[in-house]
């Protein structure tokens, strides 16, 4: 199963590239954002086939880990776009 | 009693943190579970649903098995269209943000109106203020507040009244 | 800190019980499974802060102010040394002096579990801490009403 | 069976994933990115984690995939509808081709409350600048 997941692997790799081509690009802060949003959810399904590759089921932990961090921050940072700062 | 279901459900999920059960759940695992539960539940005693009995009613149980299925296939068709929309050389997109209403009343069934409309074809709730939701929409048909939202929202208030009022 | 908007909150009223209890279950785990106190500690911040962040202040007035925040802090440490301190008694700092029990169970490992409760405990509330800290602070230096440098 | 069964699911997640990658770069205003990326990204990682509990269905792999893939149904259309919502609310304009906009005919009509930053002309001067609270 090595070679279907190594191109999983790769295929994950270009779409994180595109995120951060769009993260370096920008032109606004919000786009960035949604970048960063999106390149979490796909280390997510990193953890995935890290997992199937490995056998070991802790990824799992690792993959549900982030896409709670990739919330929090989402929100944090989209809180801040929405005020400008945290405490209005 | 709505305390004793909140921790329910929290050991609930707990229990499923630790799986396999039959392999490496032993009792300390289930007393740690419960003293976990107990503490979690009483720290966010009033952020938790308001009511969590309406989760163990069958009627709603069975709607909401309805619903899934139902939203999964709009989720599909609205990936495809993002699809097509994007490789295509030309971009056939048309923006902008429309305003469309809603007979729901509960807090809980206007969220999952809100994601469900974020997940299927096009459409993106920008904001909810009362009954009113802004809608950004990629591809806009139709004119006024009536067709837009039968288009957008009369295909899951149905369902979503049914299982969350 | 107003709360954000309706679609927000609900969700966060479903999730952060789950996040919260997750936390715990990496910081209880850390000697069987990849994590342990820190790590765990950092998630248990991160649930009570999206918590305030949804909530606004009302949440930080009523459960978790500074004062929670900081005698949590000091308890963990103080679990911590007590752990290293009883283990002194025994000869050395850090001895083991609890029975070993099985591989890959929770009642395991002796008083690593107990360590990383502390340092759990203690990285939580010290991260929450400075969440909390850095929200009032930006509140003193933008002019606000309460220019004291602490939340309400 | 099942492996064959879970690298279907992992394939077709994969190319939901690069879809909503190249509309992310493609299309032209904030609005329209969330749209496409938001719904294809979370679709193919969904699928990726059903590939993954397909393929472990007898371990804890399973149970801890269907746990994740349930969070992120949940709280993805959360995060792409906050996002908006402080984009509108710190003042980016829907891109030019857009035909309707009732948000800020009815909600704004005065325009956003914060300072309008043209998405072409900003640099990190203004990025800078925006950070300072506004009286």
């Amino acid at each position: 199963m090595t070679p279907f997941l190594a191109i999983v692997a790769g295929g994950l790799l270009l779409g994180a590239f595109l995120c951060l081509y769009r993260i370096g690009r920008g032109p606004t802060a919000p786009d960035r954002t949604v970048a960063i949003d999106i390149l979490g959810t796909l280390v997510v399904g990193f953890c995935c086939v890290m997992a199937i590759w490995t056998g070991q089921d802790f990824y799992m932990n690792i993959a549900i880990a982030w896409a709670l961090l990739s919330f929090i921050g989402t929100i944090a940072l989209a809180k801040y776009l929405e005020g400008r700062q945290y405490n209005e | 009693m709505k305390q004793v279901l909140c921790i329910l459900f929290t050991f609930g999920l707990w229990l499923l943190l630790v799986a396999p059960w039959p392999v490496n759940a032993y009792w300390a695992d289930v007393l740690v579970g419960l003293v976990v539960a107990l503490l979690v539940a009483t720290l966010l005693s009033h952020i938790y649903p308001d009511n969590p009995h309406k989760a163990l009613q069958p009627r709603r149980i069975f709607w909401f098995l309805v619903y899934v299925p139902y939203f999964l296939f709009y989720c599909v068709q609205a990936n495809l269209d993002v699809a097509y929309r994007v490789l295509h050389p030309d971009m056939p997109i048309r923006p902008g943000i429309v305003h469309v209403r809603t007979d729901l009343t509960s807090d809980m069934a206007k969220t999952f109106l809100a994601n469900s409309i974020t997940l299927t074809p096009g459409t993106l709730t920008v904001d909810i203020l009362g009954q009113d939701l802004y809608i950004h929409w990629i591809n806009v048909e139709g004119q006024g507040v009536e067709a837009h939202t039968a288009v957008i929202v009369k295909r899951f208030e149905k369902i979503l009244r049914r299982v969350f009022e | 800190m107003q709360g954000m908007s309706l679609i927000v909150k609900n969700i966060t009223r479903v999730v952060a019980g789950f996040i919260i209890l997750f936390g715990a279950y990496i910081v209880l785990y850390g000697h069987v499974t990849p994590g342990g106190g820190f790590a765990g500690g950092v998630i248990l911040a991160g649930g009570l802060a999206l918590v305030v962040l949804a909530f606004g202040e009302e949440f930080a007035r009523n459960v978790l102010t500074h004062d929670v925040a900081r005698l949590a802090d000091s308890m963990g440490a103080l679990l911590f040394l007590l752990v290293a301190v009883l283990g002194f008694m025994g000869g050395v700092f850090f001895t083991n002096f609890l029975p070993l029990g099985d591989v890959g169970a929770l009642l395991s490992a002796g008083t690593i579990p107990i360590a990383n409760l502390g340092i759990g405990i203690k990285v939580g509330a010290g991260l929450f801490g400075v969440f909390l800290a850095l929200a009032a602070f930006r509140r003193a230096t933008s002019g606000g009403s309460a220019a004291h440098g602490r939340l309400p | 069976m099942s492996d064959l069964a879970a690298e279907i699911l992992i394939a077709v997640g994969l190319a939901f994933d690069l879809f909503g990658c190249i509309g992310l770069v493609r299309l032209p205003d904030v609005y329209n990115r969330v749209q496409a990326a938001t719904k294809c990204v979370t679709l193919g990682t969904c699928l990726i984690l059903a590939g993954t509990a397909v393929y472990g269905i007898t371990g804890a792999m399973s149970i801890k995939a269907a746990l994740c893939a349930v969070f992120l149904l949940l709280t993805s259309p959360v995060a792409a509808h906050a996002i908006a919502r402080g984009a509108y609310k710190s003042g980016v304009r829907l891109w030019e081709g857009s035909v309707i906009d009732r948000y800020g005919e009815e909600v704004h009509p005065a325009g956003p409350p914060a300072e309008r930053i043209e998405p072409a002309a900003q640099t990190e001067h203004t990025v800078a600048a925006g950070r300072e609270p506004h009286e």
